[in-house]
């Protein structure tokens, strides 16, 4: 592999995980501090990605397909901690990984029901339908930086968020140990409310990101969900931090693996995660 | 029996347990004792295995055991009760004590178990034979103190290590167990961390005083009820 | 009481179907026989021993695709030569699995056994020598003919019941509630617990390939789909809608979700939506599932 | 003799008369079992050949031979650990008739296992894997869809006639993957061509990114890939936003621009794939389809509606050979070995092994369109590798 083309797979495995990351931001807020394994956050993507090309079929607007679709993930996921989420909180992680299976269920009845089976593409936004020179030989479309960059910012202000808002102490306490934050007097339901429609609405954000890039398909949630898991795993549940270095870990044994050991990609990720677990049992950042 | 050789451990910044070099006598009663936060819980879970080490050595009967499993301590001969009342709620008293004791026997995936002399024994000795067959959530707490100690009892311990017996007991119930923790240590070793200064006084035969996670002072009820330092450093805050 | 003597004549009903010749019910009841098999064998982990585990299908499968390499590439098929082998397959890879997945402990426990699922489906999906997706046959079976397949997986079930039954109730399962309740005070006891969840894993794994070895003696056919987190899943939902912690829960649970797939699906076309409500109910309603219902009319 | 819709038609009313005097009302309904995917990745295939089968049959008044239809459906979520299952379920629990399915190799595989020895007539509607004409053939069993073989072999001489000497094979790593590559190679090599890089994609990932690279690196002639569906849709989007679309021109399988034209956008336009069928063939069969499919569902037909449709008129043209008796199974295999339609993808027979003989396209996204640009492979017929039943 030339110094060049590795360069290319390095910024390749990059891409891959910012997106990936994305996901599992959510995943791991509400992992860490709802304590709930939640296997509907890949629906909430499906959703988002859904609803962005629906949306924005309607309206020509991806722009605008985000700006209505956010706050309806949004109250989705206030209605779904609601409804079932909040029963669970003193249940066992098998009654949540159920409880979330129903749920993927359900929502993916949903999706048949409101958009069908068929494969849709998402175009990006006129602005950014250019391409950029990568290299001599490859180019890299305009909307694939700006993924890039959208979720570069989006974790940053995530970071300012959690670092210098009350909402974001609050949060932090209760990632540590939230009968303290009982303690303190913070309303725990509130808190554990916002955050669960925060981690939908982001899950869904990536989905409305991604629907360009991917097109949009039944079941495309499950294949994100697995890979989110084990981007949380790998960092440490309930680390933004650490999802953030597991998911560049992921992306880039992914596309590595992909190149230099074709046959064994698939389990390429599995492999890495146990490694990582069977060294540090509580991941990158426990 | 149990020594301890610059026993460190360390949360992040904070040292819970710091240089702590000890020596606990055979047959005897040790206290140890401290204001909140001084390291005694730390230093219990280090010598039961729960924690592992910073640095520093454990040595039981002389052999190094620093880094020994909580499980291969107690076959060692370690036993350990805990703050709070730590039994199962489902089983009933006699099952509690029956189960601590298959720890005891190899294990068996088939084969039914028979009566086991030392449960029996245990739960005698602790004066629950009465209430064998109530399931341990409907004990009392003292009850359920008291079947603590059975519990570690049915493992034959020949070590005792006790945190805080007497913690959320009334007076009545107190006094059982430190009855009850008199005639148990009669052939047996025992360190406990306890709060009741009344009972530590009258029970201890040595008594540890931490502060920091250091060792302050250390002797006899008497030599330590006596001691300026103590009562400066500890006494004085908190009444005993 | 009762409940022992419902369970006598389900058995009892169970066998009478083997009587009837009756090509369809026999693979039907057969087929969820080997359901109750392994949601019992995956009970005694999740139940007992308060582990989840997701790599329980992956025992399945290993011991089906033994025997279809056994059957034929080695032209073995009498069960009293393969059988043997098969489980002995499922249990080594449950002793490296296991060994390797309890250094974790709770979510992350979870969490490495479907990493190991996951890599085991790659390798038998992406393998061609394996089979790769399409799956192998087993060419010659072990049991001729569907009557005598069916009383085999009767009789297997029956066996099943009867060992854990006895496991639960010697030392060793009684060891295993503690840890599930309070495995530091286990630990503190002198129990190795880490021992004994290795012996409660293996002995899981290994009749999760008594099943998975009659499932391809059943139908002689192995895929990889069967060692995929979803069958995992499947598998955790049986033993949670059943009723975790009893033995007779899972064979609820199992028989439940045999016909619920079979007859809703003539129901509604949206019979997937069918289920994840009643998996929803069932947690949020019915924590003890439905042998929680059997218990309280007991 | 190939015969004409039309004639076929007329034949089929004057025969329909025929039966319904002979067995009246007393005859039982066909029982026709579907074993198809109706959620999961694969629904819409599913949906298509299903509604394509009833379209076929309401064609026919409703009825096949004279005896009415009854419809059994099986979800088979493409799911192979729940195949043997479900065939089961059709033909021991549902007694069907006839069997029809599934979309899934896979879940091929697990059925024919079960109908090999169950003898029960069976028609694959879908699945194209090599064993089902090939290995395993059996004379109980037909194919109406195609093999994988059929629809990437003929894209080889494509290719070497377009001066493309050395490729790069792109697939996913999975049966259907593999045998249209192995296919492809045959066809390729054979002609002088040289492969310079096979690269798997794991099955269904659809991150190609890093793979891109790889062949933006490697510079070939051309790129023949082998992708379906969802992860087809956005290999071709991915392909072009690379740049490589104008450097490497892409061949393929057909299925990668079956269906998902739509999402695929102006990302597809220019690749050149073969396949047994067009949505633009012109003939009068194909148009008429095809308006009728729109009438009846609302939805276009694709290459899956077709071979839905074939199935229920050859199965037609043969139970009226045997005047609708559909047990006496030796008359009806041997008269659906005899039945020539004029399908809407051509004529359409089946070959010694039981697979289509048909003829296969050279497609050419135009517009949006596919437009064909000529046959690639007159009645081209499967090798039917290790099939007993091919002397």
């Amino acid at each position: 592999m030339s110094f060049s083309l590795f360069g290319l797979q390095v910024l390749n495995g990059v891409e891959q995980g910012l997106l990936l990351f994305l996901v599992a931001s959510g995943l791991t807020l509400v992992f860490g501090v709802l304590g709930v394994l939640n296997f509907a956050h890949g629906s909430f993507y499906m959703l988002g990605a859904y609803l962005a090309f629906w949306i924005s079929a309607g309206t020509g607007s991806l722009l605008a397909a985000v700006l209505i679709g956010i706050p309806v993930m949004a109250s989705l996921g206030f209605l779904v901690e609601r409804l079932a989420i909040a029963r669970l909180y003193k249940r066992d992680h098998l009654s949540q990984v159920l409880l979330t299976y129903g749920l993927v269920l359900l929502f993916n009845e949903l999706q048949r029901a409101l958009f069908g089976n068929d494969v849709h593409g998402v175009d990006a936004p006129r602005l950014l339908a250019f391409r950029i020179p990568l290299g001599s030989a490859q180019e890299w479309p305009a909307y694939r930086v700006f993924t890039a960059a959208a979720c570069i910012a989006v974790a940053a202000l995530m970071r300012q968020v959690i670092l210098k808002t009350r909402f974001g102490m609050r949060v932090r306490a209760g990632a540590s140990n939230a009968e303290m934050v009982e303690a303190l007097g913070i309303d725990v339901r509130k808190l554990f409310s916002a955050l669960f429609s925060a981690g939908t609405a982001l899950a869904a954000l990536a989905g409305m990101l991604a629907a360009p890039l991917t097109t949009v398909y039944p079941g495309m949630g499950e294949n994100v969900l697995v890979l989110s898991f084990v981007v949380v795993v790998i960092g440490g549940i309930g680390s933004i931090k650490g999802a953030f270095f597991g998911a560049m870990l992921v992306g880039l044994s992914d596309t590595f693996g992909k190149v230099l050991l074709p046959g064994l990609a698939s389990a390429m990720v599995y492999a890495v995660m146990a490694a990582v677990l069977l060294v540090r049992p509580r991941g990158l950042a426990g | 029996m149990l020594e301890t050789e610059a026993l460190c451990r360390r949360f992040g910044a904070l040292a819970a347990v710091d240089g702590v070099s000890l020596s606990f006598e055979a047959g005897k009663i040790h206290a140890l004792i401290g204001p909140n936060g001084a390291g005694k819980s730390t230093l219990l879970a280090l010598l039961s295995g729960e924690l592992r080490a910073t640095s520093g050595r454990v040595r039981l009967r002389g052999v190094d055991v620093t880094h020994h499993s909580p499980d291969r301590l107690s076959r060692l001969g370690i036993g350990r009760s805990y703050q709070t009342a730590n039994v199962f709620a489902e089983l009933s008293g006699a099952e509690c004590v029956w189960l601590a004791a298959q720890s005891r026997a190899p294990m068996r995936l088939l084969s039914r178990a028979g009566r086991l002399p030392g449960a029996e024994r245990a739960l005698d000795a602790c004066g629950l034979s009465s209430r064998r067959a109530i399931r341990a959530s409907e004990l009392s707490y003292g009850e359920q103190r008291q079947l603590e100690i059975a519990m570690v009892l049915a493992t034959e311990p020949s070590l005792l290590l006790l945190d805080e017996p007497l913690a959320g007991l009334g007076h009545d119930e107190a006094q059982r167990i430190v009855a009850l923790l008199r005639e148990v240590a009669r052939d047996r070793t025992m360190i406990l961390v306890e709060h009741d200064m009344d009972a530590v006084f009258s029970i201890a035969d040595t008594v540890t005083v931490l502060v920091g996670g250091r060792v302050l002072e250390r002797g006899t009820p008497q030599a330590i009820r006596a001691s300026r330092a103590v009562r400066e450093a500890y006494l004085g805050e908190e009444q005993p | 009481m009762i409940r022992r003597a419902l369970l006598v004549v389900l058995a009892l009903a169970l066998l009478a179907v083997g009587f009837t010749g009756d090509r369809f019910w026999l693979q039907f009841m057969g087929k969820a026989m080997i359901g109750c098999i392994f949601a019992m064998s995956l009970d005694l982990l999740v139940g007992y021993t308060g582990l989840v585990s997701l790599a329980h299908a992956a025992f399945f499968g290993i011991s089906a695709y033994l025997l279809a390499g056994l059957s034929n590439h080695y032209g073995l098929v009498s069960p009293v030569a393969t059988l043997p082998i098969c489980l002995a397959g499922a249990a080594f890879a449950a002793v490296v699995i296991g060994w390797l997945s309890l250094r974790a402990t709770g979510v992350y426990f979870i969490m490495v056994t479907l990493a190991f699922t996951q890599m085991l489906y790659y390798l038998f999906n992406d393998a061609p020598g394996l089979g790769g997706s399409d799956g192998l046959y087993v060419n010659e079976r072990p049991f001729s003919g569907r009557t005598t397949a069916y009383f085999a997986i009767w009789s297997a079930l029956v066996i099943v019941y009867a060992v854990l039954l006895r496991v639960l109730h010697a030392p060793f399962g009684h060891a295993l509630v503690g840890i599930r309740v309070n495995e530091q005070r286990m630990r503190s006891l002198g129990f190795p617990t880490p021992r004994y969840k290795l012996v409660a894993f293996v002995i899981a794994g290994t009749l999760a390939g008594l099943a998975g070895y009659l499932d391809a003696a059943l139908y002689g056919f192995v895929n990889p789909a069967e060692f995929g987190w979803r069958q995992s899943g499947l598998v955790l939902m049986t033993v949670l809608l059943g009723g975790k912690g009893t033995l007779h829960g899972p064979i609820l649970g199992a028989l439940l979700l045999t016909f619920v797939e079979h007859y809703g699906e003539q129901f509604t076309v949206h019979w997937n939506a069918l289920i994840g409500a009643l998996v929803i109910a069932v947690v949020l309603f019915l924590p003890r599932g439905l042998a929680g219902l059997v218990h309280a009319r007991d | 003799m190939p015969f004409s819709r039309r004639t076929f038609l007329g034949a089929t009313a004057a025969s329909v008369a025929a039966t319904t005097r002979v067995f009246g009302a007393t005859k039982a309904k066909l029982r026709i079992g579907l074993l198809l995917p109706y959620s999961g990745t694969y629904a819409a295939l599913g949906n298509n050949i299903t509604d394509a089968m009833k379209l076929a049959a309401g064609e026919r008044g409703g009825k096949l031979a004279g005896r009415e239809i009854e419809w059994i459906a099986v979800d088979d979520e493409s799911d192979p650990a729940k195949a043997p299952a479900n065939v089961n379920k059709l033909i021991a629990g549902e007694k069907v008739d006839i069997l029809t399915g599934p979309v899934h190799s896979g879940v091929a595989m697990a059925m024919m296992q079960i109908v090999r020895q169950e003898k029960t007539l069976t028609i694959v509607t879908n699945a194209g894997a090599q064993a089902v004409t090939g290995q395993l053939c059996a004379p109980n069993v037909f194919r109406t869809s195609f093999s994988n073989w059929q629809t990437s072999y003929p894209c080889a001489d494509v290719m070497l006639k377009d001066g493309r000497k050395k490729v790069v094979l792109m697939f996913w790593n999975y049966s259907f993957g593999q045998e249209s590559m192995a296919a492809f190679k045959e066809g390729f090599t054979k002609g002088g061509g040289t492969v310079i890089k096979e690269i798997a994609v794991p099955f269904p990932q659809t991150e190609f990114q890093a793979n891109l690279s790889e062949i933006a690196s490697l510079k070939p002639d051309a790129v023949f890939v082998f992708f379906a569906g969802a992860g087809a849709a956005k290999f071709v989007r991915d392909y072009a936003d690379a740049g490589l679309r104008d450097k490497v021109p892409l061949y393929g399988s057909g299925f990668l621009t079956e269906g998902v034209l739509g999402a695929q956008g102006p990302a597809a336009e220019g690749i050149k794939t073969t396949l047994h069928y067009a949505d633009s063939l012109d003939n009068a069969q194909n148009r008429k389809f095809r308006d009728a499919f729109k009438t009846a569902t609302g939805r276009e037909a694709d290459v899956y509606a077709v071979a839905g449709y074939d199935t229920v008129h050859a199965l037609a043209a043969a139970l009226e050979k045997v005047q609708g008796d559909a047990s006496a199974q030796k008359e009806l295999i041997a008269a659906l070995e005899g039945v020539r339609i004029d399908s809407p993808r051509g004529p359409f027979r089946f070959s010694k092994a039981h697979n289509p003989v048909q003829n296969v396209y050279v497609r050419q996204v135009k517009g949006g369109k596919e437009a064909v640009l000529g046959v690639a492979l007159k009645n081209a017929e499967d090798p039917a590798f290790g099939c007993a039943m091919v002397k």
